[in-house]
């Protein structure tokens, strides 16, 4: 079909897994978890409903007040953070955080953190069968709490286990979110859709420092953060494109993106969602432009279903 | 959208920055900040906004004020844009000095950078025909140079301290206002280097007198989503506060600050 | 003392491994292979004797014409690149190019890369006893070339082979320099320290690539490349942080630097010696100023060793 | 240090860039290239330089020329900067086109921004009393309307083809050049997509013309250092050539092209 408008533009997409769910959202773009806060503060901005999906920000079983500040530093086209899983853990959560999303219109996902696989069984039970949820997302990757998320993600026997786990007890939608400090990360990939999984999403941030050369030491008063921002993104296409040969179920992709253009990248390279992170944190309504730029491609290139070009670079 | 209407070095390494704005979500008060991008529209690099003060504003001009400092790329970049460049700028945001202080004495005290955010206030308290004594210090006098200027406009007292030379004393803001300090204000403000804000705070505090005061944390939004600026309370709940959001204005005594 | 001057700086680091092995160097800065060809081109601009040292342009026994262009994609702050080892092959590099380094007074390192044990084996015999050299690097990392460098670099115990056989081969001072694709780097560092190594390069690039969204393919003809730049600095200075406390050996620290205090980061972090490659391809006078603007940190630190600093933000 | 003296669009997002600089290395000759730093200094996008065709110079006024059109990230940003902006500059790089065409019948063949080395080109040559027939080709006649303005101003004949109006003819460069061709020229010179090239050189060699082309591939360093310009050659050794050492100008024939 020729001479494409706006208005026929057709940007869903549906995030079907092998084990028959689906997650079906109006457009590719879900908020990266921690960089959004819980959707209040950029509702002040625009009406977030227009996003495909609103992940929330890490908890944890206890509430933690983070790590000591400084928590972020800037890198060339990048930032580290190191915050630290701050929240008020998984009960407040329920009680406080969650009651205020039923406002919102959009599927909400509820990305979870721990330090052993029993603080991932108390998660998944605690949010089990809680409506107001579309999913939750397990965070197998925060580089920022020490013993835990990232070490289990470089692991694909832990993965695998804690998966398989959460699976037993989470009826709903189960995203897994990996980590790229890893040798290869299709392996990781594999034992969580293996174990259950419905979609597998990345990256997560990379394992990075920066020194203050006049107080000669580390910056982050954390010594270590994780990288985000454009810098990681060609890291993180790579990732995706890798995995998308790999995996049966879909990609959840993210890293760096800023624009429609990157959103575009990463659907090429294999992803079916695709997360914005820190460029919330520049640009609170970023969402919105970057639905406009990839609706100009489409227009551009005469393209009517943006699914349509999921995987298409391989 | 932002325009450059004055961007000129009035100190050493130190610029007043002029925006002229088409409109604004809201009118800005004293204390808050504006959020600030440096890069060339479409580079990636710096990544991050600048956060500045307010250091004054023209409602009906549409012009906000900064003064800001060169202590890194950032600054260094924008202290290299012309007039005529349009700036991608966020603001007002955080929470404002408080401002119920009709017919007070208040004192407010200002070291280094933190002296930019005062100008605002005290153009505002005058209008509340407070009655003001103002402390600034540097470690040079030629920073204070341009805000004595500023300042002595108003009818405020003005008091100086340099670490470099002798002015009203030799010495910092605080040391100033120690000696100087008389009678016991309504109200004091204050900004600074945290270890300044520090001190004054535990000065005031042994002198109940009470207050609020402004700080710099390294911020990644500005706009309350990320909590890389989250301050340690002393509250009883122990709940953190966001700088960017419940501050950079806090009462004295509320947040933990480096000594 | 108080008030140093220029003149009284003094930059010089030495190398010094467990096999009383040492590379002494002027001041840190050695140019990164395959960012600076072999010396001539950027002698047009400056007298590279300044430099520390300068290694050459990776070779491999055979010569190779490298892979299709293009070769060469800019990222947000980086560049991935997927040369392929373009290079006239060993025999060429040792009766063509060696010869021309002959006037060069600063010390020399090879490069050598290949698709076996025995590429390696040879490589090191065909270099033993080479007077015009300092040493060799043996690149155990390369991401562009199918089967080879890279997937050695990945596995402590090829490293550890490799490096061993090279060891038994060569006399001079052996480099070894690792991937940055990988769970845990201080793994291979250590490897290649107990099989011999005189000294542990890292990062070489980052495994990445980035698609061209209009034509909807990979942009670089060989679909991957290695990012590289400033965008993967915090990436590299937390491997060179990481191994600086396992590691026995010096450490040739590189990955994004564009700056004098970029330099002092990775030598806080626990580098003796700092590459430098994309920095020269941007600015091929770049090391003149690196130079200048470390004396000028150590000015304004009052440092008069630079080698003190080495370490200093532990 | 270069400083922009013009920066003005001549055609639909087709740019004229004029430097003012100090002092340059050596004295640019046609063909050759200028390796541009579009980024704020401090900031590391983006990160390369953008390599540009010489399309004028004028050593009286120390001025070099170039005609860009913005076609990405880089391009834009160069768009947008004003007059007096000081660049970071490498040139003049690469290999001329050669020049001992005293008396002789040229033809240039340029398409898109393929003109743009044409122009400084044609000077020399018609120093040389070169008798020049100049053919230039773009998507459309908009295009072409600076460069038929500034190559009017010589004594070249000129032929003009657009692919969306009739001009000399309705077409491509080369069409317009296989039409007009009558006599067979001494020396020929071709810039433009590389798809064009391919196909004047097929015509080129199968009339036994000789000549040299210009072709742009995508630079790293621009000064030889990381081969990521290398080009496959048809010469026997078959060993690779830099377009940015031994390039861009290559002999017809010399090198592959994307046909
Ligand atoms: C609410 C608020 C108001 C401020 N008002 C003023 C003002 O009116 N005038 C003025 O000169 N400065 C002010 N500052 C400090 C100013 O934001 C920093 O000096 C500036 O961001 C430094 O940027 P840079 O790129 O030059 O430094 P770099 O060190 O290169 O910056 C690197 C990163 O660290 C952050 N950073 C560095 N120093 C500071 C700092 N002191 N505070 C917070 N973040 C920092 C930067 O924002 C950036 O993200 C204010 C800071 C805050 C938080
Ligand atoms: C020797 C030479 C001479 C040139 N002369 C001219 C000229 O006179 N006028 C003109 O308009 N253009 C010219 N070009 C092409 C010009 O360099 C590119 O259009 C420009 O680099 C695009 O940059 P960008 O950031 O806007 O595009 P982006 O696509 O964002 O650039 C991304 C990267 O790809 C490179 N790139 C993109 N397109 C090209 C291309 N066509 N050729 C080479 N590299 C490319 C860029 O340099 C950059 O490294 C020349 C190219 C070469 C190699
Ligand atoms: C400030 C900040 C906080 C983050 N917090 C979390 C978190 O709580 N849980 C999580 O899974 N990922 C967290 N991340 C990682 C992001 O969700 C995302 O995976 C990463 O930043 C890469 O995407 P980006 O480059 O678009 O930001 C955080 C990232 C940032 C920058
Ligand atoms: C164009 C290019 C070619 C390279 N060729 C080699 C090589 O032949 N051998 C090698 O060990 N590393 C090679 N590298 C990696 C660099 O030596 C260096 O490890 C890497 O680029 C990180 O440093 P940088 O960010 O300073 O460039 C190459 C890098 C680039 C950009
Ligand atoms: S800076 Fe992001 S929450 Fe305050
Ligand atoms: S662009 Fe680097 S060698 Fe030609």
């Amino acid at each position: 079909m020729l001479n494409l408008e706006r208005r026929d533009l057709d940007l869903k997409v549906s995030m079907k897994s092998k084990n028959n769910k689906s997650l079906k959202l109006k457009n590719p773009l879900v908020t990266a978890s921690g960089t959004c806060g819980n959707g209040k503060e950029l509702a002040e901005f625009f009406d977030i409903n227009q996003l495909g999906a609103f992940t929330t920000k890490g908890i944890t079983v206890k509430s933690q007040s983070g790590n000591k500040t400084p928590r972020i530093a800037e890198t060339s086209a990048g930032i580290l953070n190191s915050i630290g899983l701050e929240n008020p853990g998984v009960d407040s959560f329920i009680t406080d955080i969650l009651p205020e999303t039923k406002d919102y219109t959009l599927p909400i996902l509820a990305n979870i953190s721990g330090y052993s696989k029993q603080d991932f069984i108390t998660l998944a039970e605690k949010l089990e069968g809680k409506e107001e949820l579309s999913g939750i997302e397990v965070n197998l990757s925060c580089p920022n709490i020490k013993g835990g998320g990232m070490v289990f993600g470089t692991d694909s026997e832990k993965v695998f286990e804690i998966t398989k786990k959460v699976r037993e007890i989470y009826s709903g939608y189960i995203i897994v979110k990996l980590t790229p400090n890893i040798t290869n990360i299709t392996e990781t990939a594999l034992a969580a859709e293996e174990a259950g999984a419905d979609a597998a999403a990345m990256i997560n941030t990379l394992s990075a420092m920066k020194i203050d050369i006049d107080r000669q030491k580390p910056l982050l008063a954390n010594t270590f953060g994780g990288l985000s921002g454009p810098a990681v993104k060609p890291v993180a296409v790579k990732m995706v494109y890798d995995c998308y040969k790999k995996l049966n179920i879909p990609i959840l992709g993210l890293g760096g993106v800023r624009s429609g253009a990157d959103v575009i990248e990463f659907m090429l390279a294999g992803a079916t969602s695709v997360g914005i992170g820190t460029v919330n944190m520049i640009e609170p309504s970023a969402g919105l432009r970057i639905i406009k730029e990839i609706e100009d491609y489409m227009l551009k290139h005469q393209i009517q279903n943006l699914s349509s070009i999921i995987g298409a670079a391989h | 959208m932002f325009k450059i209407i004055t961007n000129e070095e009035v100190g050493p390494d130190i610029f007043k920055l002029a925006l002229k704005y088409d409109q604004l979500p809201q009118k800005p008060e004293p204390g808050q900040f504006f959020n600030i991008k440096v890069s060339q529209e479409l580079s990636d690099d710096p990544l991050l906004r600048r956060p500045f003060s307010i250091f004054d504003f023209k409602s009906e001009e549409k012009r906000v004020e900064f003064i800001y400092k060169v202590v890194g790329k950032g600054t260094k970049i924008l202290s290299k844009l012309k007039n005529g460049t349009e700036l991608d700028v966020l603001g007002p945001l955080g929470s404002p000095f408080s401002l119920n202080n009709m017919n007070k004495e208040i004192n407010l005290i200002g070291g280094g950078m933190g002296i930019a955010p005062l100008f605002y206030l005290a153009r505002k308290l005058e209008k509340q025909n407070a009655a003001l004594k103002v402390y600034l210090g540097a470690a040079d006098k030629s920073e204070l140079k341009f805000f004595e200027n500023k300042f002595s406009q108003l009818k405020s007292e003005i008091y100086l301290a340099s670490m470099s030379e002798e002015l009203t004393i030799q010495g910092t803001a605080l040391d100033l206002w120690l000696k100087k300090l008389e009678k016991k204000p309504d109200f004091i403000y204050s900004c600074g280097p945290e270890k300044m804000l520090s001190a004054v705070e535990k000065e005031a505090l042994r002198n109940n007198i009470i207050g609020e005061i402004s700080i710099e944390k390294r911020m990644g939004c500005g706009i309350g989503v990320c909590l890389s600026c989250s301050c340690e309370t002393k509250t009883e709940d122990k709940k953190n506060k966001r700088a960017c959001v419940e501050g950079p204005v806090f009462e004295l005594g509320e947040v933990v600050l480096d000594a």
